[in-house]
């Protein structure tokens, strides 16, 4: 692929949007739905590779590229309608992007100010303790009242969705069983191994995602053929050398 | 006395941000001739050792900025001078953005940014107000503090202030739909 | 930056007394030039709200005469304000967790207490003591006073004393290996 990648890969990201704003910048494009489809590899390559990262953090990671994996798909798949959601869905993350990016730019500024010259207050007196002011809300109770809303007031760690922890399989994993499924049926459905039912809740939804991007990882590669017969249909997988395996 | 004198004065012996309002009452004087006088001394202490610092409806007297260099050299119980690119990032989004709620801050950031926020509070660097829109809900934004540690006495002194006004509408649009971020691009609620 | 001014800003941030040698290590200037300057000083703030106060060999920044009976009610005032539930909060840190840093009462409610600990001092609620282990940083503690008013001779005398002391550290230094970044991790270096 693309020499540029490599840099990428021992760099610590804040967050998905960190990520695809240096993607971007790295290859001087401009934040739109053309630049968003050619970094989507780079991006995906990154995430595989993200096990320095907590467990909420890689799902941030993942919730991202499956708006990435449908601007790709698109981008593949010429005929490929977008619901007005996921139009939104796409708009939204360009917009989104635009927005850090410029906060990024003001962060510089905000920096150099920072570590510039300052503005110090004045410092607080000594207090010559010669008066004891008390009120009558310090009481013992009261003062045992007012630690345990402290205490209770603490940030809890917070705990990542299982929902969202279950989608954070790894694309590796993914493409694995795919191409697992293949080799048993030489031709198979999408439907069938994305398992689509008729409601789809939103763990669901990842996973056929994830799937979908597995597949057309698979394509790119030429490991597997796909059709649609027409828009909506189910997707058919194929493998494209039945004679020469591969492994 | 001076009004203008007085004010001083109440400023130098409270050491601590005052609003307009308290001013006046403190003062016992009305609203305009508290706005004209803090002007005069704004200006009167321009360029001297100890200058008027602004936010909002507040404000406070501080060091001149170029005694800066010297009174830190003095300072002992400084913290760290330096931020972290992500601590300097959620305070670059409050200053030029805020107020504004933590979800808006984590859907800009694209990560969640509670202990960050946490952290910044603590140090007096942001401050939390009730959202007047949604009194469960907490705004976030800039203390003096920060102010005086970006060596500058007022909003406007911020580099591209004035730019940032004119792209407001399409921030401000865009951070209409900011609060409202949708659960699938929310990382963790 | 003029030398009146920079001493003006140095005996603002350090509100104390200050000698002319002490000036002069801290401006790095003469003897002469700080008495001069502090001559000029004298006279620029002559009539202002903020004026040069001299004792013997020492100076120091003072509020004027004029608003001395102003100052007198706030200051009356203030002392009698019913403490607000923040200052209970703080007050109640102290008592059960004290001696503390300001910076671990500020990450323990996750605000900065800057303004309230100055209020409780002023109260003589609690005092300020240098850190044993840093005599550049201060430790807060509770006086014997609110001590005899609680009325209690110890702080283990305080109800669930063990109990929440362990609560209160364990968060304290939980967030050392836990997700949540301390100071250190905001920092660059």
């Amino acid at each position: 692929m693309t020499g540029q990648n490599f840099i990428i890969k021992h760099e610590i990201f804040e967050g998905p949007l960190d990520l695809l704003l240096s993607l971007i910048e790295k290859r001087k494009l401009l934040i739109n739905e053309i630049s968003l489809a050619k970094i989507t590899d780079d991006y995906i390559s990154h995430i595989k590779e993200i096990t320095e990262y907590k467990l909420t953090d890689r799902a941030n990671f993942i919730v991202i590229s499956s708006t990435l994996i449908l601007i790709k798909s698109r981008s593949l798949l010429p005929g490929l309608t977008l619901s007005p959601e996921e139009e939104e869905g796409i708009e939204d993350l360009e917009k989104r992007l635009r927005i850090y990016q410029r906060i990024k730019e003001l962060t510089v500024h905000v920096k150099n100010h920072y570590e510039g010259e300052r503005i110090y207050f004045s410092r607080d007196k000594k207090q010559s303790l010669s008066f004891f002011v008390p009120d009558q809300n310090i009481t013992i109770s009261n003062m045992l009242l007012a630690l345990k809303d402290v205490v209770g007031k603490f940030p809890k760690v917070i705990h990542t969705p299982k929902t969202i922890v279950k989608q954070v399989m790894s694309l590796e994993d993914m493409m694995d069983k795919l191409q697992d499924r293949i080799q048993s049926a030489l031709k198979m459905s999408f439907r069938d191994f994305s398992g689509i039912k008729k409601v789809i809740t939103q763990e669901e939804k990842v996973h056929i995602i994830v799937s979908f991007l597995a597949m057309l990882e698979l394509v790119k590669q030429g490991l597997l053929e796909v059709k649609q017969e027409s828009r909506f249909d189910d997707i058919e997988i194929e493998k494209t050398n039945i004679s020469v395996p591969v492994y | 006395m001076k009004l203008t004198y007085l004010l001083e004065s109440i400023l130098f012996w409270k050491n601590e941000p005052l609003s307009i309002k308290k001013l006046c009452l403190l003062s016992g004087s009305s609203e305009e001739e508290v706005s004209s006088a803090l002007t005069e001394l704004e200006e009167i202490r321009k360029e001297t050792g100890i200058v008027l610092l602004r936010k909002e409806d507040e404000v406070s007297l501080g060091t001149s900025k170029e005694a800066g260099h010297v009174i830190e050299t003095l300072q002992k119980e400084e913290l760290s001078k330096e931020l972290s690119k992500p601590a300097l990032e959620t305070l670059s989004i409050i200053l030029y953005k805020g107020p504004l709620k933590r979800i808006e801050i984590d859907y800009i950031r694209g990560v969640n940014s509670q202990f960050i926020v946490r952290h910044l509070e603590a140090r007096g660097l942001i401050e939390r107000i009730e959202d007047p829109n949604d009194n469960r809900a907490y705004l976030y934004k800039p203390t003096f503090e920060l102010f005086a540690h970006l060596g500058i006495t007022k909003k406007e002194e911020l580099p591209e202030h004035d730019t940032l006004q004119k792209e407001v509408q399409s921030f401000v649009s865009g951070g209409e739909q900011t609060s409202e971020p949708k659960d699938s691009e929310l990382t963790t609620s």
